[in-house]
This record gives structure tokens, C-alpha cells and sequence, in this order.
């Protein structure tokens, strides 16, 4: 072989005319049984058969086993990707929502009462963890439990003959999908600067807290992986001016059984079920973003809820919730996610929730001394590391011409996934790293010595790291021909 | 302590590595007065074994149905490989594939499943998915009106799923579209073409909806209907069924040659039948594809082939302009995380079947549904609603309302259908059935046998079910 | 075809590259009268959905009961990542590690497993696996024989799980190995130490079986046991239940201190409660350990740890000299293919549990038994055999017949246990009941429940329970 | 780091005292409950805890996923180890096998019908495809079955009073198991030499049958990988000295469908279900090795059996099988493997038998034919590979110094598994290769570019062969080491 080619070949280049897994089709029908059928016409048919690739069963099973190689996960390696909280995902919680009974119901079939059983109970844990007094689990993600809480805000303005309401207020650090959402309920995003602390600016705040503010949303501790201890004063603010809080739930690790974001003044949060209640990230999803409000947007919750009466459990729907939001899916949410939460939250108990945010926090401000002690700059060395923090490598940067980046490729040689790198924005260089409650100290320890191995190779062999990883399936790739040069889906005779 | 590693001797360690007193410390940056007390609200712990115990109970009381209800989700066979493979650590415990050498197992399977989505759809280009059926058409909407900014109206007929068009309201609502709904042909159950004319007012509409199959299982004149819409400079949004493009013209096919401008726009649809359990409505996934003209218009995560610094090819994200992490307020969409284990059990199920096992699984559908459909309207006082040719759903109607019916039916075990009474009351007492090729004849005659009592029943309304057309 | 992915162009290139006409011609060496015609006994493929389906069926028809029964094989939570990791493909569809540079998970997994049943034994050498526990005793016996030839007598007290003595007999009496069956205690339920004595004239016996806790459960007093054996210079064999080697003595610490000659000499035992599912009887696995002294003499596979030719640690099998495919119709043992798969399931089980784990699995296993033996006795008709100390299995007495009790119970959704009648006449109308940690206070009340029922039923026989030591 | 460590850590160099994977453990016996116990007293109990590792959740789970990454294995490589038939192993037999109800049954418990309805068309399958009158699924692996059919032809001659037959003719060429389980059942084993074209020398065999023959154990397609067509001839000189014939079916799959054992004048069959019927390997297990017996020898099968009276499905056990030779196995032999076999069976049909047999011949022939255009010399090259055959490198060895086990670890780089070395003993340098019929004709393919390179390799640089492999988580290993300095277990503070 001359040029190189791929680790593993396409799926496509494997395909053969007339190979498959025939003992998936359905057996085939039986001439003399066929059923006499409503006859297809030509015009609807499709001329030629799609170019799906045809493989025998063991061509699949190794081919899709093998891709599976190329990947780091939680399950095989250390996963530090910040704001994305990748702890240990328990067997159990799949195992348990795979049983047959869960996974042959059909969502419009007779209401099962052991499943909504489970939604039920998650739904009350749920208002209990957060201090809200309504939860819908229909969200599939974070961003789209952002998209409920402001549409609610926006139903509760509405009501209100409030209708000038249409600025969300969010911090400059702010993960992208809070000013994403605002755009998509059709508000305008005034963005407001944080302080040197990594506090919100509350001068600016005030300035642009006004008659038109529908809401504000944040995140607390903030991605910038510190407490907004002053939240109460934002809180106050901002309600004042007759706008709404929105708690942006991804960071609920850091504070779970601590502090509750209905404590805290806030009217509306999202959760990540994906990240503090340990669902799978699934190589990039399915996620479920259940939605907590407080007593004013209790009536615009997206529907459905279950509901219990007389001990049945019950789907609430339009009927009983009028002025709802509305659905956000075809059916009732990520169902089988929100069972692996219940799994999870019901392993760890009262007990447990807070066992989580207490190591979670143990483990970061323990990674955080001994990285600064290794000669890297925390982002707010002040300041408490919440659940994650944040190390800047702007100096690095300018003394030894190498980027986050570099860095980030670079332990991936160590065997360590990277943290999440350049976000938030405004920090410069920087990545945010959040280590999770689930990992021991050992392995926090091999991460600080790569970390401290890659510190001493950028002052000795800093091209080592500029052309990192050099272990991984291929060595760095090429984004912008990625761009430039789009290739998307494979096409035949290539 | 589940799930936390730590013992005694790390704990302290590791506090006087940091130069704290004790755990509690870590939080001394928390008011004291907002400070949660015990969650007294939640139970204590339960070990895997007593929650093993509880979910099997629990799963046990739920039972298992006989399912002859599809409206959006349909019971397929799994091919065993799908969920041994899919839940796999490296796959189920890994993230977005941000850092690309390090994920390029999930980079590759995406870009497959990108590659089998344009083949199915005859499209150009396909995202990595959407959380849904309904809301990718939803986004779909979006994406229309962002392309053709000149207008907010989008036409949704009634032989939409009624909830597809319920998400894309709700989703859709707050940047001012406005949703029309076109009736129903009540003799072929299709849209009506008529009432589609009728509800475009000189040019201002933006995209037509076409649902093929439709929502009663009915197959659409698409071509037709393709070509008025590009006529009248409406985008087209198809909203398909992945295992019916196994037999049925690909969107990317839509319309007449001679038009000049043949192929939806955009589609869209529910992945689900691709080897994703119904497990009571999700997780599923949402598919979207399009022409390349209009890639940067869609949302969501996109895969690209590429070569890294020696020149061996590989996978990254790419376009990610279009994306909330980069653009921000002015990004497609908001999505983020989307719905990669499923996408990950539909790109193993689809490399199983192939064309010609989608096509037999799509081919044994449509059969099991004309059987089922003979079997059961040969029970006095039930009728097929419609003669037009369909793919693997029917509408029946009754000389009853169907509620009472479906409870009946319920009782022995057969989830028979989707009651149409709500969602389209202009049908009369009509209810929506499927069979895919899950459903063997002693299940067909096991319906019938329970239909046959059901009906025997004392009814509350009277009168032969009403066709129509007749 | 299933599982055959040869294209028909596939087949005739590969003919002609072989010069062949036809596959037939592949088969022409052999006589054709010898040639199978079709295999009219078989039925017709099924289909994987079709299977499944037979198969969920036949699983419901089954359904489940709830287990009070042990007699060799125990009801124990099993984690969810022991099986969800054991059926990786990569330890699923591997074989034994030949190839030990392609097979270092494999190979490192059976290390950490030898290194676990030393651990639990007290042993210094354990080997990779036999087929289970009790052809594990046979093999022990074989190799007691072997390590000490001047005798083929085994001693096996009738407290040694009858199968397993049966096994023995089945695989060992080819080589003219006797054995020897010594009475219980009946006071005590364990082995009566007269009868031993008197059972030896001279010193022609090779070994001696000691089963802890033995066959009813009660608790062996191990170290009399293993001085006698050892001043009568007989190899001791312990059967052992791995589960409560976390709270019993070990096997090498069997026997006094003053003896000199402390421990069994060969340990072993049925590996099934370590992870390993019920499964109507297996796949098990079968563990041996014994002391370094005898290892040559040890059947079965062993790794060992060694270094590469740049230093680097790995992993081997060794001493393969005495196994089959080196030494033939030498070899200790005609194994070959053992339990790998329940190997890496146990391995895996006992990381999870740990030392701490699994002494609460014990102690909890021996509390669960004696609340079920409380709640059985207070029953009329129903009483303890004996009060020895146990482990989680006791002998109840009925004052009738164990066999319809246990039909009465079982027609309530519960097995009872085992019936002695058959294998322990001597005991009376005795049952061997067992309750581990799964079994809930709830469940002990449902079986005390549904006893009592049965025992309300007429009874073939009367009488009060005899209680042996009366 | 210095020295070289183990890619991975052993799991005890994980452990840390205290730690655990709580939630795995039993619920907490809570104090107020706690049942008085019949005390234990202290000479019975452990004096100190067992030294197991101490780990967490995902600290195991980590473990061994990363240990799994160290194996090949069917699902991930080629695989063609010949006697070893490895095939594709179906994961819907897994699946189906692992159902709850089934894997929640104890042995002992009232008899299932729907489990025991399987094992019972198991049985009567199994009859059919090997031309036996009866069969018994007890013996848990080949070794096993093999001495259940020995001892059954002994208990066969012991019921006709013919006492003295205790010889078993064993072709040199066989397994080790025939040998060694000859020896276990207390009989002499008699070599017989084969001759030049892999058949048994006819001469040698008649020379020692006779009145202290008790069997011959034969498999056909012999390991040589060749089928014995005199094999009417061979059962008619065992057979009129008295002896029975054994038939080791480890190489069934190369003849399924196509002749069976009983036609061909067998007595006696065991079969490796983890083989043929391709149940897993699982790194050595667990196998099934069902026997299948003729007319004469049907009172001795090994209990228990499956009966199938009035539509109920039982056990039979010494009671209905007084002579049998007894039982094997704690309870009812490997139930779960044989299930397994079950499932593969009926997925295969009638049809489906025949076809495997059919396309291991097409696969073994095609390799045969292109490994020998490529300069390696077969060992048998006038006769048809059965599902295997056998390459020797004695000329390779002697002029490039080069041995089959450097082709062997040469071909780990490659990305396929070795093929069987060194077996049979009397092929000089020999390689026993069987493909199965689960791989396709490019993975095939690959395979001779593979060996055609080495071959090459050979030539130029035969270092590279010695030294192989080099891309493997360790190089060669020591083994003359690993027996001298014994290390087989872990120790405390090493
Ligand atoms: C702070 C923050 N908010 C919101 C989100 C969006 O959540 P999701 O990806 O589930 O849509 C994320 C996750 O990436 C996040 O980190
Ligand atoms: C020819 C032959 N006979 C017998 C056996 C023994 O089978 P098992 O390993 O299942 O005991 C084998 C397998 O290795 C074999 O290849």
C-alpha cells in the first residue's frame, strides 16, 4: 500500500452486490401466501435501489467493533472535557431501561403504570434536587429545555399583556446555546461583560436590566467554573426590573444537595440528565434536558407531564395543561434516558446527590493546586474551582509559541481525552477542565504529571507538541480543507 | 460510596494538598443563607440489586402488548448486532467528537450514516441528526424560512402528523411563522390539491410539507405536488419514512423531469424505524437532509472527510459555522447535543439490511398491512377508509367511536391502534392500524379474533361505518 | 445466505482460481456412497426475528420463580458490568491465548483471577479454570492419586454434595480410583469423625474430601478434620464455596498450627456464585489451587507472568508440559477448552466486590438464611435438622414427604429448595433450603406464606418432624 | 517512567484500601433488624480479609475495557486458527441465551418446559446431522465428550464380558485430547502412523487390531486436514476385530451435510458445539461437547438426557439410564452453551447446514491454492483441503532460518491472527490454517498479501520475522522464563 489509507475502511468499500445479513430480512414471502396488495404504482416507486452497503453480519459486527477502537471514552479513558461533566456512567442504568417490557412499548399504547411509575418519582426527585415546584422531562436536550424555559418566560410575559419583553440578558461566558435559544424564541441577546473575578458584572447588569427584559439566563457556578455568590443581588435586579431568571442546568454538579437553584431565586432550569444524572453522551447525544419552573410558570410547562390520580399514572397533555408551551417532540421526550436518570438518581439516594457535587468540587480544586504548583495559571486563582476550572495559557502561548490546542492534542498521547479547549471565549488560550467526582486520585495524578511532562516539552521540544498527537489513528487533521474541500457522504465509484 | 472513589486517607490528602480544612470549605464561596439543608424529599439510597429488582417489577407490571399502533413509531425487528455493538463503552461513553484523533471511530460512523441517509433520500448532504421526527421538521421550517426569507407562511396539509405540526408550531411559533393547514381529500385520504391552491394568496408562502407516506399510511401524488410547489416558488419539505424509501421515489427524485427542478429541498423524518426500540416515544432521532446549495442553512452537526498532516485520510466536524458554539445568537439552531447512539444503532442496522433487506422489510410491511386490513374489514361494522395505494398503515373506520374499541382491545392484549377521533374528526369514527413484518399471521388472526368481541360489544353509537366517498 | 457472505461472482472466481467446477467437485474425495442426502430432519431456517421470537416465548412460558433452592448452585446478585464487559466481542470471540502477544487481555485477566483464588484459597497455585465444581473434585481426586500413588482410595463423607461424589466416581473409577463413603453426624450434620476413623485400616487411603460448608450447609470443624487427615498421611482436598471463603477460614489455614503441616492440599470448588448466572446448570466454572509443591501434578491451564524480549512485563501460558497438547496420553488431565468466558465474568465480579463486598454478601447470605429457617420453623410440622453453624443452606424436617410440599410450593410461583429424600434416606423426610442476599424480608414472608398453605394440605404421611438427636 | 510497565495496570496496583463499588454491595444489614445468628465461632473465620482488589465502579470497568483492547479476537480480527473453526459467532444467540427467564432458573427447580422443548430439537438436530440414534448434551467441552465416548465403548465391551479390551488406536496425527483422555479412562493408547498423502497407513492398523482393540478415535477430515476415504475399509478392520469406532468431531464443520459419521460406520461422536455450531469461544471456553451414539452404545450415554413423554419435557436421569456411564457435570452440562447452539442451529435450517461445510471447503481450497502460487508448500498438495489445511515451512526454515512460529508472530502485525503452529507434531514447520466459511473472499485475500509479504520479507530481511511481532502491546515473550522464574499469581507489596 502506497498512500496511506484509512484505520479502518468505509463500511461502503466493504460492500460487495448481493452479500448481506440474511438472516435479518424478513423471511421472505411465501409465493403461494403473498398477499394480494393495492398496487404500488411505477410513478411512486424508487428506480433503483439506494446504495446502502451490503455486508455479511461478521463484516458489520467487525467493522463497527473496530470504529470503536478509534475512540476514547469514559469507559476506557480519563475524560476531563469541561462543562460536559463525563463521569461514570452506571451499567445498571442501561441494563435496567433495556428490559424487554420497557423497550417494546409502543408511546401511544395503554398508559403504562410501572414506567410512568419511574417518570413520576423522577419528576417529584427532580423538584426536590432543585427546589422548583413543576418538571417536565419532554426536553431532549439542554438546548431544547432552554428553548422551553424561554418560551415559558416569554407565555408568562404574554399572559401578562407584557409584550415588550423580548431581551434575554446573558453573560459574555455563556455557553452558546443560551444566546442560540434566545434567537430561536425570537428575542434579542444583550450580552454583559464579567468581572476580573469571573463574576457578572452588576453595574452592567443594571444598566441593561430594563422594561424590555423578558429574562436572564445563567449558569451558576458559571462556565467560567466559579459561584456567583452575589446571585441573590442578580436575582434581585433582575426581577425588579420584571424580568425572569433562567438557571442554566449543566453545571448542576457542582452544587447538587448544596444549593438550590429555586433557593437561589431562580424561576425556570433546564437540567442535563445527560451530564449530572449520568445518561450516557452516546458519542454525542441522545441527551434529556427536563425542565424545573417555579409557582408563576407552573401553567406554560411543556407538555406532556405525568400526572398521577387515584393512584394511576397518567400522560398530562393539552387537556389539563392549556397554556402550555406546547409538545417539543413527536412523543413524550427522550423516555428511555429519563428511565437511566431515574436508575442513577435512585442508586445514589438522598444521601448520595451530595456525596456528588462534594468530590466533584474536592477533585477540581485539588487539580487546580497541583496544576498551578506545575507552573500553569489558573483563569481566577481567587477563587473557589466549583465542579470545573479554568487554566489559561496565555503566556505559554507568547513565550513558547504553542496553543491550548497543542496542548489539548497533546495529551491525548498521554491517553487522556482533552479538556474542552477555547470556551469559554473570552478567556484567552484556555481550558476548562472538569475531572468529575468519579475519578480517583490516581487518575488525577497521571493527568497533573502529563500535564507537568507537557509543561517541561514546551520550553525543550515544543514542537512535539505543535505536532501532537502522535499516537492517535491519525496524526492532526486538516479543519479548514475539511471546509474547503467538502466531502460529506461517500459516493459510489470513488 | 457509589460511584466515588475516594477514601479516607485521599480525602485528606488531597484537602491539605489544596490547604482546606475539610469538604464543606470548598463551598465557603456559598452564601450561607442559600445554603439546601438535607433533601429530604428524596429517598435513600437503593443498592444495583434493589433497583435491579424494583425497574424488573416495575417492567413486569407493564407486560407486553401485541402492537398494532405505528402514527410515527413502528415496530421493527432489532437485528441482535445493533444495541451488542451500539452500547459499547467506546461508543455509549464517549461525547461529540470535538477532539477528532481521539474519536474517529464515531467521526467515521457518522459519515457513513451522513453517506446512507443522502442514499436513501437521493439528497446531497445529511446532517449527523435532530432530536426527532417532529422537531427536525420543525427545524426543517426554520431552515425553509431562512432560505427564503421573503416570506413566514408555511403550508403543513392535514395528512401531516397532527403532532409534527403541534412541534413545529411550538417550536417554530416565536420567529413569526405561521403554519397553514390544507385539508384532507376525504375519498383518497391524500392532501387535497385544490385546497392547496387554494391556500396560497399570490407568492408569499415559503415551503410546502409533504408527508409521504402520510399520516394515514396514504402515498402522496409527489410529483404533483412537488412540482406546483416549485412552481410557486415554495421550497419543498419532505417528511419521509426511512424504511418506505427502500422501495418508494426518493425525495431527491420528487417531481416531473421536465419541471427543471426535480427533488425536495429538505427532508426530514424520524429515524426511529431504523433499529431504535419504541420504548414509550424515545430515544429516537431525527433525520435531515438537503442540497448542497442549501447546507449552510442546516442545523446541526455535520461530519467531513479530510487528511490529516501526513496525508492519511480521516473524519472531523466540519461547517461548524452554522453552529451555536461558534455563532452563537446568529447560529442555524441551538442544538448541541443531538442524538449520536441512536444515529450509532441506525448506522449498524442499515450496514445489516442493506438495500435488500430494507426493501424486504419495507416490501413484508406493506404486505402484513393489506392482510391485516383484509382480516379485520371482514368484521361487520369495520371498513378501510380509503383504496388509495399506501405503504404500511391503514385507516379504518368503524360504526362506533374507536375509544371504547381500542380499551376493548386493550384488555386482550392487543394495543390496536391509534384513534383518530381527536387528531381528524372529519374521518368520522375512524382509527389508524399497522402490521410490519414483526406481525405473523397468528397475530393478524389474533387481532381479528379480539376485534370480532370487541365490536360484539353493547355500543354506544349505532350505524354502519360511513365511507367518505360513498 | 446467513453468515456465509460469498457473492455468486465471489464463487466462481474463487473456483476458477482453485481449477474447480462446482463446490460439489471440492467434495470429491469422498466415496459417493457415503454421501449424506438432504436432512430431512431438520426444519427450515428461521430468521433472527423469528427465532427471537420462539425464543421470548419459550423464556415467558418458563416464566420465573422465586429461588430458595442452593444445593450447589446459589442465587446471588450479579453486577450489571460483569456481563455487559464479559460479552465484549474481544473476550467473547477469543479463544484460549495461543498466541499470547494477540491475546494480553486475556491472558492478563486469567492472572488477576489465578491471583484472586489464591487469595480466597490461601493457596499458593491456582489454575485458569476446570468445567465446573464438581468435575473439579474428580480432577482433584485424580491428581491427589497421582501425588500420592500408593493408594486409590478417596475418602468422601456422605456431607460432600452427592453429585459431586458421583462425578468423581463417573470420571475417576476408569482408573481404578475407590471410594469410600463415611457417615454424616446426625446430631451435627457433619462428618462423623468415628466413621472416618474407623473407615481407614492402615494407611491405604490417598485422600480425604472435606466439604466447607459442606453439602447442608453446617460448618465443618475443618481443622480436626485436616490434622487427622494429614497424620494419617492423607492429602486433604477442600471443597470450598468461594462466596464464604470471605468470612471462613482458608484452605490453607486448615488444620492447627502445632500439626507443621498447616492447610489443604488441593482446593476446589464450583465458581457459580461468583458472578456466573443460574442459568438451569451452566455454563459454570470449576476453580482449582493447591500448594506449589504439586503444581506439575494440576491439571488445566496456567499463566504465568514473564517479560518480552525489551523487558517489558507480560503475560503466558506456562507450564504446559503437562497438558494434552504437549504431553498426550501423559498429560495430567485431558482438558483443554475451559470455562474462560465465566473466568472473566468472575474476575470481574470479585474486582467489583471486593474483600469488603463480598464479606456482606457472605454475612448477609448467612443472616438471610437464618431468617428463613426462623420463619419455616415457626410453622407446625416444620422444623431445623440441626444447629450446627452454617453458612446459607439448612436441612429442615417435615413431618411428611418433602416431594408434594415442594410440588405445592412450586404451584405458588416457588422453589422451596431440595429434596433430600433420594440422596440422604438417613435424614428422614429432610429438605435443604438455602436464602441469599437477594431475598428480600418480603420474600422470606411470601414462602413462609405459602408453606404454611402447603402444609395445611392433606399429607400422605403423619407425624410430627423427627429431629435426629431427639 | 523508566522501566516498561504493563500497558495496562494489574487490577491490584489499582486497589486502595476502603475504596469499593458500593453500590454493588448488599443493602447494610440494618442494626435494629439484624437476625440473631447461630454463631460462627472464631476458629471457623478468616483471620484476615482475602486480598482482593479494592476498586471502583468505573475503575473495574476501565480495567477490563482496556484489557479487552489488548485481545483479538473473531469480532475484531481474522482469525483462522486451524482445528479451532473460528467462525462468526451470531449475536443473537448471545441475546436469546441471556434472556432473563432463562438465566434465572436454577438447575433444580421444577423442569422448564420452554427451555428443555430446545434442548430436546437439539438433541433430536443433532441426531440427525451426525446419522446417531441418541445423543446427550452433557459433556461441557470436546475433552469431556471424548471421555464420555470412551467410556462408553469400555462399558460397552465390560457389559459383553470382553474384559480385555483396554487399547485405543490413535493416529499419530490426532488431537492431544485423544491420547490423554484414552489414558483417563484407564486404557493404553496405541499410535498408528500415517501415510504419505495424510491417510491412515492401512497396514499399521491391521497390524495392531485385535482382541485387546477397544476403539479407534479418528477425526475425518483428519488434523492433517484431509479426508480419510478409505474410511468403509478402516471401519470394517476395527470393527471385525472388535473394537469400536470413535469419531472426534472437532471437524464437523468441514462435513456437515455432506457425509455423516454414522453413515460412514462411526459408533460413537462427540461434537464441539463452541465449533460447528458456533457457540463462544470466550478466551477458552465455555465449550459443549455433545455425544452422539449409535445402536450399541445407546444405554450408556451420559446423564442427563432430555425425554420429551405425553408433550412434557423431563430429565432422565440414572432411573431411565441405569447403565449409563453417569453424569459429568454438577447439574446438566454447559445448558447456556448448548442453548446457544440451539439458536445458531435453527437460524441455519436445513439448508443452511450444508452450506457451511460447502463454503469452509471453498474458502480452505481457495487459500490452499493461492498460498501455494505464492511459494509456500502444502503439506498434502495432491489432495483437496477439507475446511483446513496444512502449510509446512521446512524448507524455509532450512534456508532462511525462519520458523513457522516467526510467520506466525509476523503475521500479528498484519492484523490476522496465527493459524495453529506446530499441530500436528508430524508435519515439520506446519501451519494449519481453516478460514471458516464466515469470512469473505477480500479478507482472505488480505491474508495471502500478508503471507506473500512475509514471504518476501523471508528473503531480505528474515529479521524481521525473528524479532516479530512488532506492533503488538509486548513483543516476543519469554517463555522459557515464564516456567523457570514461575510467576502465577500476584503478591502483596511486590
Ligand atoms: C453550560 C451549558 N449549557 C447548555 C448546554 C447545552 O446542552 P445540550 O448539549 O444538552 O443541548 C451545554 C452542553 O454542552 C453546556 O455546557
Ligand atoms: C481435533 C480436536 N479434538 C478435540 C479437541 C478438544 O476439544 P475441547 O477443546 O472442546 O475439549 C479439539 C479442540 O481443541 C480438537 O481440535
Amino acid at each position: 500500500m502506497s498512500e496511506p489509507g484509512l484505520r479502518e475502511p468505509l463500511i461502503f468499500d466493504l460492500s460487495k452486490p448481493g452479500r448481506g445479513a440474511a438472516s435479518q430480512f424478513p423471511p421472505a414471502p411465501d409465493g403461494a401466501e403473498a398477499r394480494r396488495t393495492v398496487e404500488i404504482p411505477q410513478r411512486l416507486r424508487r428506480a433503483s435501489r439506494p446504495r446502502l452497503p451490503e455486508v455479511s453480519e461478521l463484516q458489520a459486527v467487525r467493522h463497527f467493533t473496530r470504529l470503536s477502537h478509534l475512540n476514547f471514552s469514559i469507559d476506557s479513558h480519563f475524560y476531563p472535557l469541561g462543562s460536559c461533566t463525563m463521569k461514570y456512567n452506571p451499567k445498571a442504568c442501561n441494563t435496567y431501561a433495556m428490559l424487554p417490557e420497557f423497550l417494546s412499548r409502543h408511546p401511544l399504547a395503554p398508559e403504562p403504570q410501572g414506567f410512568l411509575a419511574c417518570m413520576f418519582e423522577l419528576q417529584e426527585m427532580l423538584k426536590e434536587i432543585t427546589g422548583m415546584q413543576g418538571v417536565s422531562l419532554s426536553p431532549m436536550a439542554g438546548a431544547q429545555g432552554e428553548f422551553a424555559g424561554v418560551a415559558m418566560i416569554r407565555a408568562y410575559h404574554r399572559a401578562r399583556n407584557d409584550t415588550a419583553r423580548t431581551e434575554i440578558i446573558v453573560p459574555q461566558a455563556a455557553h452558546g446555546t443560551n444566546p442560540a435559544t434566545a434567537t430561536m424564541c425570537g428575542c434579542t441577546v444583550k450580552e454583559i461583560p464579567c468581572d476580573r473575578n469571573g463574576g457578572i458584572d452588576l453595574a452592567a447588569l443594571e444598566a441593561v436590566a430594563g422594561p424590555a427584559t423578558a429574562g436572564i439566563m445563567l449558569t451558576n457556578p458559571s462556565t467560567l467554573g466559579v459561584f456567583e455568590h452575589r446571585i441573590a443581588e442578580v436575582a434581585r435586579i433582575v426581577h425588579q426590573a420584571g424580568g425572569l431568571l433562567y438557571y442554566d442546568g449543566a453545571n448542576l454538579n457542582a452544587i447538587l444537595g448544596k444549593v438550590r437553584p429555586g433557593d437561589m431565586g431562580f424561576d425556570v432550569i433546564h437540567m442535563n440528565l445527560h451530564k449530572t444524572f449520568s445518561t450516557p453522551h452516546g458519542g454525542g447525544g441522545p441527551g434529556s434536558g427536563a425542565v424545573g419552573v417555579g409557582p408563576r410558570l407552573l401553567p406554560y410547562l411543556p407538555i406532556p407531564l405525568v400526572g398521577c390520580r387515584d393512584g394511576r399514572y397518567r400522560w398530562l397533555t393539552e387537556r389539563e395543561l392549556p397554556s402550555s408551551i406546547g409538545r417539543l417532540s413527536g412523543f413524550m421526550g427522550n423516555a428511555g434516558v429519563n428511565l437511566r436518570a431515574y436508575v442513577y438518581m435512585r442508586m445514589l439516594g438522598r444521601q448520595g446527590m451530595v456525596r456528588v457535587s462534594e468530590f466533584a468540587a474536592l477533585n477540581a480544586n485539588y487539580l487546580m493546586k497541583r496544576l498551578t504548583a506545575a507552573g500553569y495559571e489558573a483563569a481566577y486563582p481567587a477563587r473557589r474551582a466549583s465542579h470545573e476550572f479554568i487554566i489559561t495559557l496565555r503566556n505559554e502561548s507568547r513565550l513558547f509559541e504553542v496553543t491550548a490546542m497543542d496542548v489539548a492534542k497533546r495529551l491525548l498521547d498521554f491517553g487522556v481525552h482533552a479538556p474542552t479547549t477555547y470556551f469559554p471565549l473570552l478567556v484567552p488560550e484556555c481550558l476548562l477542565i472538569e475531572p468529575t467526582e468519579t475519578e480517583t486520585k490516581e487518575e488525577l495524578d497521571h493527568f497533573c504529571d502529563a500535564m507537568s511532562e507537557i509543561r517541561r516539552e514546551m520550553e525543550r521540544e515544543p514542537e512535539k507538541l505543535r505536532s501532537a498527537p502522535h499516537t492517535m489513528p491519525v496524526r492532526r487533521l486538516d479543519d479548514v480543507r475539511a471546509v474547503k474541500q467538502l466531502d460529506i457522504a461517500w459516493k459510489p465509484g470513488r | 460510596m457509589p460511584f466515588v472513589p475516594h477514601t479516607p486517607a485521599d480525602v485528606s490528602d488531597m484537602l491539605s494538598a489544596i490547604g482546606a480544612g475539610s469538604i464543606d470549605e470548598l463551598f465557603d464561596e456559598i452564601p450561607e443563607a442559600l445554603k439546601a439543608g438535607t433533601l429530604h424529599g428524596l429517598p435513600a439510597a437503593l443498592r444495583e440489586m434493589e433497583v435491579g429488582r424494583l425497574l424488573t417489577e416495575r417492567a413486569a407490571a407493564d407486560g407486553r402488548l401485541l402492537n398494532f399502533i405505528g402514527a410515527g413509531a413502528y415496530e421493527h425487528h432489532i437485528p441482535a448486532p445493533v444495541w451488542a455493538i451500539a452500547t459499547r463503552g467506546e461508543f455509549y461513553s464517549a461525547y461529540t467528537p470535538y477532539q477528532a484523533e481521539a474519536s474517529q471511530g464515531t467521526l467515521q460512523l457518522i459519515y457513513e450514516y451522513q453517506s446512507m441517509i443522502c442514499a436513501l433520500t437521493g439528497m446531497e448532504a445529511a446532517n449527523a441528526s435532530l432530536y426527532d421526527g417532529a422537531s427536525a421538521l420543525a427545524e426543517a421550517c426554520l431552515m425553509a424560512i431562512r432560505a427564503k426569507p421573503e416570506s413566514r407562511r408555511i403550508l403543513i396539509p392535514r395528512t401531516v402528523n397532527p403532532v409534527y405540526a403541534k412541534v413545529a408550531q411550538t417550536i417554530a411559533r416565536h420567529q413569526n411563522v405561521e403554519f397553514e393547514s390544507t385539508a384532507i381529500d376525504r375519498r383518497t385520504g391524500r392532501t387535497d390539491p385544490d385546497a392547496l391552491k387554494s391556500s396560497i394568496r399570490g407568492n408569499e408562502a415559503a415551503a410546502l410539507v409533504i408527508q409521504q407516506p402520510n399520516f394515514f399510511g396514504n402515498l402522496e401524488e409527489i410529483d404533483e405536488l412537488t412540482d406546483w410547489a416549485h412552481a410557486n416558488r415554495l421550497l419543498v419539505i419532505a417528511v419521509v419514512n426511512p424504511t418506505s424509501l427502500a422501495i418508494f421515489k426518493p425525495p431527491g427524485e420528487w417531481g416531473s423531469e421536465e419541471s427543471g427542478n426535480r427533488g425536495a429541498d429538505i427532508v426530514c423524518g424520524e429515524g426511529q424505524p431504523l433499529g431504535v426500540p419504541l420504548a414509550s416515544g424515545g430515544p429516537y432521532f431525527g433525520f435531515m437532509a438537503t442540497r448542497l446549495a442549501h447546507i449552510r442553512q442546516m442545523p446541526g452537526r455535520i461530519v467531513g472527510r479530510t487528511v490529516d498532516t501526513e496525508g492519511r485520510p480521516g473524519f472531523t466536524l466540519t461547517l461548524q459555522a452554522r453552529e451555536q458554539h461558534i455563532r452563537r445568537s446568529k447560529a442555524t439552531s441551538n442544538i448541541c447535543t443531538n442524538q449520536g447512539l441512536l444515529v450509532t444503532a441506525a448506522t449498524i442496522y442499515l450496514s445489516l439490511l442493506g438495500p435488500e433487506g430494507l426493501e424486504r422489510v419495507a416490501a413484508s410491511c406493506a404486505e402484513r398491512t393489506e392482510s391485516l386490513v383484509q382480516a379485520l374489514t371482514r368484521i361487520p361494522g369495520v371498513a378501510a377508509a380509503f383504496e388509495t395505494p399506501r405503504f404500511h398503515e391503514a385507516v379504518l373506520l368503524l360504526d362506533r367511536p374507536a375509544s371504547p374499541v381500542l380499551a376493548a382491545l386493550a384488555e386482550r392484549g392487543i394495543a390496536g391502534g391509534f384513534d383518530l377521533g381527536a387528531s381528524h374528526p372529519e374521518l368520522g369514527h375512524a382509527m389508524l392500524v399497522c402490521a410490519t413484518e414483526t406481525k405473523l399471521d397468528q397475530d393478524i388472526d389474533a387481532y381479528a379474533r379480539a376485534m370480532r368481541d370487541a365490536m360484539q360489544l353493547p355500543r354506544g353509537e349505532r350505524g354502519r361505518p360511513r365511507r367518505h366517498h360513498e
